[in-house]
């Protein structure tokens, strides 16, 4: 297991930079994965897919499908693309600090 | 490297068939991964499990897949492959190269990686096996230079391939490696950037020989079919059967619907072609004298898939005969229907066939918008257990 | 942002002058030697394919070497076929025969061309997979060690026989529908850390996940419960879920499977049946697996009538006596009981007694 | 206590001595004529069996009158069939003649054996069950008016066909088996009645009698709920639950099935297969029913090849081509979504265009 | 009764097949009872829907079953069939009888009941049809003086019942009739107290041609088969193919395993027994010449049914041979096993093909003590998803 | 419909004598119905019979099949129709004051 810093805090990740005990999460450690992930600014469309993400983890306990996500935030894969370079599962889940979704590699 | 490090693996270097721990220590030679990777194998030999970690979930900007993650479990002991990702390539369709590209990829992937590959992973992949997160970009970049792009990983379209088809068949009954690669370029989007409940895959193959392994293969297989009948050159049967060949025993007998008789007097191969259900083995028996008929297309089966959850499945029959040319557009939009219905309904990790057996098949032809036909079906329901619409039980 | 979605190279790029000129012309194939295609055009021009083994798993040095060969015989010019074998595409017929002698020369196996056994579809394995039960590299070296005169041609079998092997039950191959299938199984129940479940799974797809309906969730835990009585160690949970762990290298092992086949030749594609549940799994030779495939493909090359594959030979002399003839006990492993057992128990009074 | 478990008359009281002696002993049978056997012993003796058809649903006068024609001409003995022809066992070669004479003047039919339509295997219909969806006695006197012909073999078919018919899915006879199966069927989701199922229906019982997991409780009303898009009328739960009914003229209706068989010979035993899921219940003649089970028979009865049944027939020819040459549409309902209903799909490239 | 009354059902007395309704009229004119059923028929003919009540629980003393409750759900139209139970009376096996007997059987039953009666009904039984509940027990003892006892209903083992078999049929492997009546008379507890999950079924035939239809309606079968080799009498095949008869397309290509050839130079049938699969084929069209073999006994098959709830079986081999003698103990011994293992874990209403589905073969191969053979499945699973118990893990 | 009259009360039954309303039952009742289903004299092991089945009924909703209640009550076949000749499912269940069992016919 690694640590990442996050204001002098080290928070534990495991290789793939995803948060080992969700409930450390919170929107510091967002900003300091979002620069790992190639995120340079968090924008309110950041704010509403990882919001979106967290609810969804909440209630069903499983992140949603893509589709799902592009829907009910209404940004398409492109824009969600945009958004999180590194992809909807490496990058919104990770920041949103959800467990690494469960889609076949 | 030692060679006394390896007294497992090294018993697989005895023997005639090629060995790839012969190949994986040319590479360790060059590439202190590759050493790192051998060792981690024989202690594999030896403890008799893997080494690696679960989980893994690494790429480059812009995709969601088209790269394995992996880690070793021994860091420790083997940093060489601490991080060890595998890029699946997109290969050309065909499997067909020139030298110089082969070459080129080498370059890039000894520069960046371990220097070990698979010609080819089993969808189709040219899998370049050991890379660090680190080096993914680049490596990636430097891909992209030679005009080589990844291919497809998790709940994505994943890389298409097909037999070799056209180029180099007589049976071949549409252009498979055109298909491939046209559907290929048609859905990047989907291939790399994986937003369906999870793989989809797509083969394709020139005739019922299936020599793509596409019905037990892919979530959408794409095989050649023709509609009217066999072409016969009678002389040319006439010559297989004054040179000696069994005739009755090697075909007459063997075709699995009895379509042909052999006339002794009049010497003539005699064909009920609406018999015939198109198996090849005629044809493929006696390729110098039967061919593939001239009315060509292809039917789509759907549903092919290994074990898990399910079973494994062979593909169905969706369409029995579409006709393919470019730019194939009645397939894509076929294509197009059957993800679209399939993202909208299915469940996280649930394949088609799998969303289909829940669902019944009715419901989904009829969510596509494809017409039932009987060579759906091996046979009608056997069960009563029939449902009605309302509009159709009102007007009775 | 890099260039991104500009897919594979064209295959118009790769393929060589005589496949471009005489593309869907091809009129009929012979097959002059074990190990050689030629392919006869309607333009009359002919094509000589050699294929030749590959381990798949192949280093840049080894690449770079074929390119050597296909630079000096074939222009330039070399394909992969769909089970891995590289074929060398001869369109200058004198350059045919120096080719077979250096490729002789430098040890390559030619074959797998026609009835032959060919090369094996196969799986990442330990080399790099983390779900592998067993090594397929090691597997398809240890059993094509035995087999290679059926590749080469120089034992010449009844029809083509597809091996494949898989290091677990996703079978990465397409092991479901081949003629002789080796395939990694676990046998015991996974461990599942609870801790790790509770933080890091999704629990309600690790549920789904399980084709016997085995996992119940465990709240008080946070976590999942595996009933035992109804797990088959499929593993599907464990790679949805990474607290819980399936490998046992004490009883892990290796099953095999015959009769499957794609084509549609003759019979309908079929899938693979169990012939053996278990084997010891025994790097690095596995002794007791090559034994096994070793006599599956004897009895079959044996007794099987010409052109008759494993699954039409087993289908024509049914399966008692293909157990009776292999030697292999019949037991109630091999009796289905998933879903649609009740669709393949004998609802006929067609049997041998 | 009153006497019990004495059980059936014993058959050695029952049979003829002609059978006694030769228990065992018959050599060979053949079909001197339509509607009659000869059995022939390797004692050398010879029993001819006159088969007449019988309306099953009789009474005691019309026994009282073959028992007349069994003393005059059979020393007092007769059998039925499993299909519930009457068979009169003539010992005596000179009262053959005599006895076809009576029964043919008396009107009676003498017929299916061999190769021929045999007497239908029906089931009570409004005769006597409460769950018959329409009259099987009705429907079997309406078809066997059409079909008789072929009974008698005045008309030649091409090999033995079974028709079956059943008031409901249940099924009472062996209509999943036969040659051509008619089956009352509902179309509409049964109507419950709440305060009934709460004072006399055993809930858990009506809930696992649903095929398709159709039934909810309903705890409010202490009742039960049916998911109308998972219901597919079978009508089980009615069986189980008084308070359920599923009756309903104005949408009940028939249903033809085709193809099953039962012997081994050949193939083995098949399911019949839908192929017209509806045609309206119309008593007393059911004209929809009569002309479709006549243009199967006569479609098979022309182009099955010689000792073909109906099911090895369509084998042979596809069903897309049943499909096609009978006029009957293919239909979204022909696809099994039942159970096993993947196991039914064209998993191949075999087929017809 | 007036004429006029039954104007639907009058158009069935027309046609050459007998009618029915001839025969509802004969019993009318003799039974009040009757006449009110002819009344309330041609009611449902009019109405298109039966009027009959469900529930009907009645019987007599000292059985649990052997009667089918009716009562019309419009006695104030139709008095006379107010009440109108079956009863459900075990035929003699082979379904011989003398007239004497049958006339006996006549007039217990126009004495006590409407003069209707089914010869036979589907499952095998003589079924009288209607009576009142007063007059179920006298009915019944009068039945027991003339030597008819009741067959089985509800959750009870049922009437059996039998082809011909050796006592008309020279295919008979095995004496179905003793067989029947043997066993019905050693299970008349089972047949007369239901104390089952469900109906259970027991059906023999003599040979593979199943002529009792054994195998798809009964729960369990007895199918007579031998297993050496087919009996040829080489003279008389001669004959045939003397006569005329097209021995290739009749009979050789149409054996499923091909088992059989012709030799045209010695006009011998050659026959490769270990590939014969006893379909009878070759014997059903030469009977003057061919003849099942001398070791003679019979399979088991299990779990034959109707459509309801899992949809139909047609029975799977449990036991593939075994000799029938008398006293079948084997035989009884095994139909104990296997209803007592369904007795016990059998839910209600649950056919012993529905508990096998839900259990698994191998359960019930255990459960019962009867070892696994190849002849039971049409091929081995497919799926990787096997079971093992922990000693044989453990042991390894 | 039709009626039983126990000591005064018309108690509905159907026509193969169950009782319409279970709520409605009591020992009474039981007595009565005894006579009509040949019972002569109610001993304790009919009783223990009849506990039984209702016991079942309450818990499970559904009558047990007469193997369980053999088993449980300890009384064989044999005695149940000695104790109830008309059977487990006429006789007991009637008494008992189930719905009439869906046991097959
Ligand atoms: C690399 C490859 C095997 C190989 O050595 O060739 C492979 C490797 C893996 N497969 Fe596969 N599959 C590969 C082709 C297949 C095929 C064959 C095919 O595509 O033609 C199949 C059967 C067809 C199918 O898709 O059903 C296949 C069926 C699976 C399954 C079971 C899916 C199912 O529905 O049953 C899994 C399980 C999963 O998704 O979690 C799986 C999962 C995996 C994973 C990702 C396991 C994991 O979760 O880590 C393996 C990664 C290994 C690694 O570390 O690199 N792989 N996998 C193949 C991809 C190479 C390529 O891109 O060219
Ligand atoms: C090169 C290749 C296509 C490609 O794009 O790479 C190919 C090429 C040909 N196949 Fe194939 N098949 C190829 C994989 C397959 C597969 C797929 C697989 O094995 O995974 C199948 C289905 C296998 C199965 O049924 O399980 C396949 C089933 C056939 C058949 C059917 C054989 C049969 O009787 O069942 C034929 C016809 C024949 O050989 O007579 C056939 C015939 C041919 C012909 C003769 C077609 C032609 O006229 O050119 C080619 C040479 C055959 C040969 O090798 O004997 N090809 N062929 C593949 C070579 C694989 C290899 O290296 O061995
Ligand atoms: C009398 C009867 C047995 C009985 O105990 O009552 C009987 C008697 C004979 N059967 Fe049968 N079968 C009888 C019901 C059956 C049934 C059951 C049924 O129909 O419900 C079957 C299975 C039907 C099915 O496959 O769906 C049956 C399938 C056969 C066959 C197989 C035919 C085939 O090719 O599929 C034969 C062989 C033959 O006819 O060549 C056969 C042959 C015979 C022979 C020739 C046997 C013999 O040598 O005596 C008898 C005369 C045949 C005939 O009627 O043509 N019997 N036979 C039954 C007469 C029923 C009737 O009234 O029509
Ligand atoms: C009388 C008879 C039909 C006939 O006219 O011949 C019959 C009549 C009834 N059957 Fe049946 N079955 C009759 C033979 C069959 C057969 C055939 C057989 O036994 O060979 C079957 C198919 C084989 C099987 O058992 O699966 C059969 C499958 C059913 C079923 C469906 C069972 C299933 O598991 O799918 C039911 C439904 C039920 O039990 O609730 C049923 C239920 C019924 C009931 C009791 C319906 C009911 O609950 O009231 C019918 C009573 C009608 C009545 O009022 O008399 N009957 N029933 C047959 C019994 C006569 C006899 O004893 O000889
Ligand atoms: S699938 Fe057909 S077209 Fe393609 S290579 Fe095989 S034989 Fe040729
Ligand atoms: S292709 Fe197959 S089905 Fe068609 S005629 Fe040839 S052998 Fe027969
Ligand atoms: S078969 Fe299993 S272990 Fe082997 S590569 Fe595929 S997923 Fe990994
Ligand atoms: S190993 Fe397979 S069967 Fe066992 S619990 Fe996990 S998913 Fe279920
Ligand atoms: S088929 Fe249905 S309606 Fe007809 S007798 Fe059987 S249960 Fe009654
Ligand atoms: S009619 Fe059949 S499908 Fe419908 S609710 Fe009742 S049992 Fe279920
Ligand atoms: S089943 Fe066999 S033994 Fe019985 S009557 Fe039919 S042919 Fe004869
Ligand atoms: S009984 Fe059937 S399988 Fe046996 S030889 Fe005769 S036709 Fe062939």
């Amino acid at each position: 297991m690694s640590y990442v810093d996050v204001n002098g805090k080290q928070i534990e990740v495991d290789e793939d930079g995803f948060i080992c005990d969700p409930d450390l999460w919170n929107e510091e450690i967002v900003r300091c994965f979002a620069r790992l992930e190639g995120v340079d600014e968090l924008t309110d469309d950041h704010w509403k897919v990882i919001h979106y993400l967290r609810g969804y983890y909440r209630q069903f306990g499983i992140a949603p499908m893509i589709r799902k996500l592009c829907k009910e935030t209404g940004f398409n894969l492109q824009r969600i693309y945009e958004l999180f370079p590194s992809g909807p599962a490496k990058g919104a889940c990770k920041l949103a600090g959800l467990p690494k979704p469960t889609g076949c590699v | 490297m030692d060679d006394r490090e390896t007294p497992l693996l090294d018993e697989l270097e005895e023997g005639d068939w090629p060995s790839f721990v012969a190949e994986l220590k040319r590479a360790a030679e060059k590439s202190a991964m590759s050493a790192d990777l051998l060792r981690q194998i024989e202690r594999s030999y030896a403890d008799n499990t893997g080494h690696w970690k679960r989980g893994g979930i690494v790429g480059v900007r812009g995709y969601g897949g088209g790269v394995v993650g992996r880690y070793s479990a021994m860091p420790e002991e083997f940093p060489g492959v601490k991080e060890f990702h595998t890029l699946r390539v997109n290969e050309p369709a065909g499997f067909y190269y020139t030298t110089e590209k082969l070459r080129e990829l080498c370059d890039v992937w000894d520069k960046y990686g371990s220097g070990l590959l698979n010609l080819h992973g089993s969808t189709g992949d040219i899998i370049l096996l050991g890379t660090t997160t680190e080096n993914l970009q680049p490596c990636f970049d430097a891909l992209g230079e030679i005009g080589f792009d990844l291919g497809g990983s998790g709940s994505a379209m994943r890389t298409l391939s097909c037999c070799v088809g056209q180029s180099r068949c007589e049976h071949a009954c549409i252009d498979t490696m055109d298909v491939t690669h046209d559907l290929t370029m048609n859905f990047q989007m989907e291939i790399h950037r994986p937003a369906f409940p999870y793989k989809f895959k797509i083969k394709v193959s020139g005739c019922p020989n299936d020599c793509a392994a596409a019905s037990a293969r892919s979530d959408l297989a794409i095989i050649g079919v023709w509609r009217d009948a066999i072409e016969i050159d009678q002389q040319g049967v006439a010559e297989y059967v004054d040179e000696g060949f069994d005739l009755f025993n090697r075909v007459i007998r063997r075709c699995p619907t009895w379509a042909l008789d052999w006339d002794a007097e009049e010497k003539r191969l005699k064909l009920t072609s609406e018999d015939c259900v198109h198996c090849m083995h005629c044809i493929n028996e006696m390729p110098k004298a039967l061919r593939v008929g001239q009315e060509r297309g292809a039917a789509v089966l759907i549903g092919g898939k290994a074990p898990v959850v399910k079973g494994a499945m062979i593909g169905w029959v969706l369409v029995p005969f579409m006709r393919l040319e470019p730019p194939y557009q009645e397939l894509k939009d076929l294509i197009v229907q059957v993800t679209e219905f399939w993202a909208e309904h299915g469940k996280n990790r649930e394949r088609l066939a799998e969303l289909i057996d829940r669902l019944g098949m009715p419901a989904f032809l009829e969510g596509i918008g494809v017409e039932p036909c009987p060579q759906m079906v091996d046979a009608p329901r056997s069960n009563p257990y029939l449902f009605w619409r309302e509009e159709e039980v009102k007007h009775a | 942002m890099p260039k991104t979605d500009f897919g594979p190279p064209d295959y118009r790029e790769m393929i060589p002058p005589i496949v471009r000129e005489n593309y869907g012309k091809w009129r009929y194939h012979r097959i002059p030697r074990p190990g050689v295609l030629e392919h006869v055009s309607e333009t009359g021009d002919v094509l000589s394919s050699v294929r030749v083994a590959s381990p798949r798993l192949v280093s840049t040095d080894f690449v770079r070497e074929i390119c050597e060969i296909a630079d000096k015989y074939c222009g330039g010019h070399l394909r992969f076929t769909t089970r891995h074998n590289i074929e060398f595409l001869v369109s200058d017929r004198e350059k045919l025969q120096p080719l077979l002698d250096e490729l002789e020369g430098r040890g390559y196996l030619i074959g797998g061309v026609g009835r032959a056994i060919s090369n094996v579809v196969h799986t990442q394995g330990w080399i790099h997979c983390k779900s592998a039960v067993t090594d397929a590299s090691g597997l398809v070296k240890s059993i094509m060690d035995e087999l290679h005169d059926y590749y080469t041609g120089k034992k010449p079998v009844p029809a083509k026989l597809r091996i494949a092997v898989a290091c677990c039950v996703n079978m990465c191959g397409a092991c479901h529908c081949s003629d002789i299938a080796v395939v990694g199984i676990h046998r015991r129940v996974p461990r599942v850390n609870d801790d790790v479940v509770s933080k890091s799974c999704e629990i309600p797809s690790t549920i789904a996940s399980c084709p016997t309906g085995a996992i119940r969730p465990n709240p008080k835990l946070k976590s999942i419960t595996i009933a035992p009585e109804k797990c088959m160690y499929c593993g599907n949970c464990a790679a949805v879920c990474p607290a819980i762990d399936v490998m046992d290298p004490d009883t892990d092992g290796v099953s095999i499977w015959v009769g499957g086949k794609l084509s549609n030749a003759r019979t309908t594609p079929k899938f693979s049946r169990l012939a053996i549940p278990y084997l010891p799994n025994h790097p690095p030779r596995w002794p007791e697996v090559t034994e096994a495939v070793k006599n599956l493909v004897e009895v079959w090359r044996q007794r099987a009538k010409p052109g008759e594959r494993m699954g039409e030979w087993i289908e024509r002399i049914g399966w008692e006596r293909f157990f009776q003839i292999t030697g292999i006990p019949f037991t109630e492993k091999h009796i289905d009981d998933f879903t649609h057992a009740t669709t393949t128990f004998r609802s006929s009074m067609q049997f041998r007694i």
